[in-house]
């Protein structure tokens, strides 16, 4: 199977995206005989083979649930685990859409790193499209090779062990001939100038240099400007999740009732007391022991008029309420990736 | 050069449709007809025969007699922080350590009349007119001197915008388009929708080769541009729509035919969607000998009838079929009770997108899915991106930008087991 | 009067800020006999003496009125021309609230500019506190001393026309003793080594420094280091007006019963079509001249159907539809003023 | 140094209450009780005696014996761009140029143990102990010389401000006590409340000595204590609440005392806001001879009780007389139903500032003024700060930060003629 082709049926040796939470989706490659365990019970793999993709699982005990997802590359980028640097959606989805990658592009990315951009580009170009990606660092090249292998991504990407920066970008499999360039890397400018030897001299070529500090994107940008690119514009996204949530609506008049019922409520409960009183003074004028009013326990307490519930809890939502739907963003945001800086450098033809 | 997808399009070719920027920066649509003339106003005029053959992107000075000269980029010596040093031997004038004596009092100062630049203008020539214009206006300006070197700089790029006479070539991706729709027309003709926002749909909805796809879109054809171009011929757009035909006036803009747009975008109207079997086409394909023997327009005119009952019927099919691969809705109908029952179209595990302007509308959507378990992950995005002016030594955001962008939902269909106790699900 | 004290009827000679519209509020001193022309019309100052601060006047013929409103900073703010760099509502608030700017702080500001932010601070110091603020640019110097002294500012300000990045703080009058410092200036690493001799000895100083660009925020946290300021924050307040709009609710079925009705009357617009061509041919047989169904007009054209008001100008909100409460922000936005870089010195008492 | 106002304590005094803000820039609230200790957990514990009497905004060392030793800053030597040359001696490790290595595999490569830690710990002594954990962190971290200088020194800068046993004592400005609460506690006891949506309610209010303000503020008495200290004991704050009292839990941590708040701060219910005139203290006062025989306890209840009835009355009287000089409101009552209510209350030209958490209770509120001619310039008002790291050559907004902050309505209270026609009101 690949990332890059829809299924609709579940088969052996297919890799899905097993949705446990909101915050835990797991990848696993489907194999007879093999069991995947959560907090939710154990799923045999068996169980899920001729199944629909996003068909919900259950435990053969009934207990607990997952969904079986087909792999996007967003998915994979959500279930990665946060090992290192990830480009994550808001900025690849801006850079695809922006370098214009689609169908047939050419596309040098450096380094590779999770490979989680590598999927989105792959899914962009398409078959008659490449990706010459790049990784100097030695175990995570291995695991690339690995993972674009599993996720039938071969077709498509070409992955290097190198350090760009030093070595360049020729490979000797094929020309290169790239239009789009992204360089995640901490010194970009050491890899421009080797651009030259393998971007394409026949048409636009669109960069991008991601980078998470100002100085830089100042480096960059001069590095860019000495080695002939041209429009360079630096960038930054900012994105935010939001959740939508339900915000009772307290209303003033019901308040003001609340409050009146208490008004009332404390003048009975003075009278109450004044009875108490005289009671007491009865009973110690007739020397019995003292007598008490029964206290009611706290769960069944009369709480009286009670428009919002005070006192107990309530859940979001709940019916005898009234509710603003509003929307609210996570308690800790993303607020910073990296900026990115486009240019292009157009080929000087001579007619 | 006359493939469709405008990535093919390296090269500035014949008929094609590209999009022109001008030194304002502001941006034109233009079609490149053999021996026709392009006019860019008061930027001047140029013959396309001239820019045909340069690879899109290219700039260039419009010269006298409709020719160009091919320049590096359009702010070539203006403001290109390389290009600087040797680009404004005109800059030699007396300036301030400080603005200290400088009382801007706007266009007072200025002793040169609009009148005076528009007769330099009628003058013609090439782009000396407008480096003349801007000789003029410095010496007509009463406290230029007094600004600092930085003010001076400031002022005399944003004249040279203003008067140069430059253009650079663009190809017509989605971005350029949108980008141009967004900023020189009007962004609510796009319901609001950014590049960022664009991009992100496409991402979210997992746009790629092969997909079928639904589709409501109000953005005037930008959405069914966009996934075409990321389709590359393969799979389909079932487009639904609230008319008798779908409107999408931005697509006879772009470089797809007719044939190809026939073959990749099937409309569909809401009421055929909702109730596919109740609207099928009642016309069935006639007896052979009897079409052979229409008169010929009447036949063309079936023929193409035909077509298009064919294609119908293929959507209606998939419709039937609950086919799809992704929901993409960009529509004024209220989300909030038509997805849910979209959704029931499509195939699991497969993303649904909706966009609106406000994210007001999408609240109450996300809580319809919160609720729903056929839709996982439901959540509102929002992306919005800041540029910033690079000019060395001047590195800040811009100043002003174009507000809004819009929002979206996303979620993934699936497919819940029917009485299933969904109390796992908001973990 | 003065700007930082309320009043609640307007006086001869009082500060007023007259409302014309949204975009236009226009500051006048009120003088006897004197007149206020608008495009609504002309109002004589001698009418507007007396009325309570936040009165309707009308034209003398009711043909048009505006709002007399009483002065604060933030108003005062909005109604200047945009004639230099003026530091808004939403830098000046968070500048005074995170410095603590309040009843009693000694303020230096350089430069002073529009002097629209030294409103603010006066405001906020009150009658204990003093406002130190340069200026040396001669013009808005004068117009500054102008200005404060119309409005009431006189006790709380002192300002001088002087280049403090050349020539320091100091002046002669009395001891400046600066608890809080803000610089506007385009070099504020210039300055900043003149303000020991200004600021206390005693207790912390808060600095915030005011620059649009990432190049003058290095060099002035470079600076700041350097002179002994401690807790170098760098920040970026971005703030937005959002409008509130109503957007029409277009039911999905309200448009699949508008498709029912128009496929209906087009099925009858076949079958008059139909009847049109047989009284044609009739006519035609009997050898009359062509008879034509007469064309409603298209001002009173009926448009069956018609739930959401196509064909017509509906106005936002219109009864008969169903609207979203939504908000939006203008076309255009503000997207940067400029960094706040923020410090403190705390003064190293041996006790 | 007793002085109420936060302003007013430039020295740290004895019962002063203060914000500690340890190198974890976690924030404590404590109270200066002389002798007393303030324990500061695992960064130390201190004698209040020994920081008596230097400038708020002073850092510390914890020394052996609960003594300090004053330091120029909490990151002197850790990560001050002036400071880090002669700071680091310690950072004498081999490093690799880059981290091609390296596989970050989280805590699996430190072989150092929580447990050895805490035992360090234990043996108590000053930031010595820090620095020896962080020496033996470094040696215990398999592949620590396989990062690069750069990720070296950002793991000691981490290892530093975690172990470090330093703290810095601030002023307990409402900013300070605000950012407390928002970032170490739970931003909802604010009701989301950012400090820079605070200062822009402050702004807007046109906050200042000698105003009289109506107030609903459930945040606990943040916005009464922000409002306090703009006022310097000049006017009055009429806390509308909906309860037996108000809930002012933050004003006990502030240095107000009970006299000064009776003087400022005037309570009064809802039910007594709304109708003045039917909710007047029924308890007058009592002949003087009544009062000289009470019991001492009982006096002294009485006249607690007469202090408030007078405050109450004096309350009802300005509402009756409609004599305020604005409106802030920070209360989870809506505010679209309630504030058309209470600005009939207000004086004319005077500002309303209403705040919510979320944007869309605003809008009601918005869309109800845009056709309510008592209110000027009606908006809805956003604003939010972002904090960069200024490290040098590491210039970056911080990656992530606490979401939210609020909304602020913002008007003016205009006084309409009765009648008029409002055509021209929405130019």
């Amino acid at each position: 199977m690949s990332i890059t082709k829809y299924k609709d049926t579940i088969e052996n040796g297919d890799l899905i995206m097993v949705y446990i939470s909101r915050l835990h989706i797991k990848p696993i490659v489907v194999q007879q005989g093999e069991v995947l365990n959560t907090r939710f019970g154990s799923f045999p793999h068996d169980s899920m083979i001729g199944l629909k993709y996003g068909a919900q699982l259950l435990t053969p005990k009934g207990k607990g649930f997952v969904y079986l997802l087909h792999p996007t590359p967003e998915l994979w980028t959500v279930s990665l685990p946060h090992r290192t640097q990830i480009v994550y959606t808001p900025d690849s989805s801006y850079i695809l859409q922006r370098m214009n990658v689609i169908g047939g592009s050419r596309v040098i990315e450096a380094g590779t790193g999770s490979g989680s951009f590598t999927h989105a580009f792959a899914r962009n170009v398409g078959q008659s499209g490449r990706i010459f990606t790049y990784e100097f660092h030695e175990a995570r090249y291995k695991q690339a090779v690995q993972e674009f292998g599993d996720h039938g991504l071969n077709d498509m990407v070409v992955v290097t062990h190198r350090d760009v920066c030093s070595q360049g970008f020729v490979i000797t499999q094929e020309k290169i001939d790239a239009d789009s360039v992204f360089l995640d890397l901490p010194s970009p400018w050491d890899a421009i100038p080797h651009l030259d030897e393998v971007i394409s001299q026949k048409r636009q070529v669109d960069i991008c240099c991601f980078s998470p500090c100002v100085e830089q994107v100042m480096k960059t940008v001069e590095s860019l400007h000495e080695n002939g690119w041209t429009q360079v514009e630096m960038t930054e996204v900012s994105s935010l999740v939001w959740e939508s949530r339900k915000e009772m609506i307290r209303e003033v008049d019901d308040a003001l009732k609340r409050l009146k019922d208490v008004k009332k409520r404390q003048k009975e409960g003075i009278e109450k007391l004044k009875e108490l009183a005289k009671a007491k003074a009865k009973a110690k004028a007739e020397m019995k022991s003292d007598t008490y009013i029964k206290q009611p326990k706290l769960k069944d307490r009369d709480r009286g008029y009670n428009p919002f519930g005070k006192g107990r809890r309530i859940a979001e939502g709940e019916e005898g309420f009234d509710w603003f739907n509003v929307s609210k963003t996570e308690r800790e945001i993303k607020s910073h990736t990296s900026y990115l800086t486009f240019a292009v450098k157009v080929p000087q033809l001579q007619l | 050069m006359n493939s469709s997808f405008s990535h093919e399009k390296g090269i500035i070719g014949y008929d094609d449709w590209a999009i022109i920027t001008l030194p304002s920066s502001a941006t034109k649509i233009v079609q490149m007809r053999k021996g026709g003339s392009i006019s860019l106003g008061k930027f001047g005029t140029f013959k396309v025969d001239h820019i045909v053959g340069y690879a899109y992107g290219q700039s260039f000075e419009v010269l006298e007699g409709k020719d160009v000269l091919p320049l590096k980029s359009i702010s070539y010596g203006l403001d290109d922080t390389s290009d600087t040093k040797d680009s404004t031997p005109a800059l030699e004038f007396q300036s301030s350590e400080d603005n200290r004596d400088l009382l801007d009092t706007g266009s007072k100062v200025q002793k040169i009349t609009a009148k005076e630049i528009e007769e330099m203008k009628k003058e013609g020539g090439g782009n000396d007119v407008g480096n003349k214009i801007i000789e003029r206006i410095v010496q007509g300006h009463e406290s230029f001197e007094k600004k600092t070197i930085y003010s001076q700089e400031k002022y005399l790029t944003r004249k040279q915008r203003k008067f140069s006479r430059r253009f650079t070539v663009r190809n017509m991706t989605p971005s350029n388009l949108l980008n141009h729709i967004r900023k020189d027309r009007d962004p609510n003709k796009l319901m609001g929708l950014s590049e960022e926002t664009l991009g992100l749909m496409m991402s979210h909805a997992n746009v790629m080769p092969g997909g079928n796809y639904l589709l409501m879109d109000d953005t005037g054809g930008l959405l069914v541009y966009a996934m075409l171009e990321r389709m590359q011929g393969q799979g389909s757009i079932t487009l639904i729509h609230e008319n008798d035909q779908p409107k999408l006036v931005l697509l006879n803009r772009t470089n797809y035919s007719e044939e190809e747009l026939y073959n990749m975008v099937k409309p569909i109207n809401l009421l055929e969607f909702v109730d596919p079997g109740d609207n099928r086409p009642t016309i069935g394909p006639l007896p052979k000998e009897e079409v052979d023997s229409m008169p010929n327009i009447r036949r063309i005119k079936y023929l193409r009838r035909m077509k298009k009952v064919k294609q119908l019927n293929e959507s209606l099919d998939m419709v039937e079929a609950r086919a799809f691969d992704g929901l993409i809705y960009a529509s004024t109908i209220n989300p909030v009770t038509f997805v849910p029952r979209i959704i029931e179209r499509m195939k699991g595990s497969r993303p649904i997108v909706v966009y609106n302007q406000f994210k007001e509308v999408l609240i109450g959507l996300s809580h319809i899915f919160l609720r729903d378990s056929r839709v996982l992950l439901p959540n509102i995005y929002e992306s919005c991106v800041r540029q910033f002016q690079t000019i060395q030594g001047r590195l800040h955001p811009l100043v002003t930008s174009i507000g809004g962008g819009g929002y979206i939902f996303s979620g993934i269909r699936v497919l819940p087991i029917e009485g299933a106790v969904a109390s796992g699900r908001r973990n």
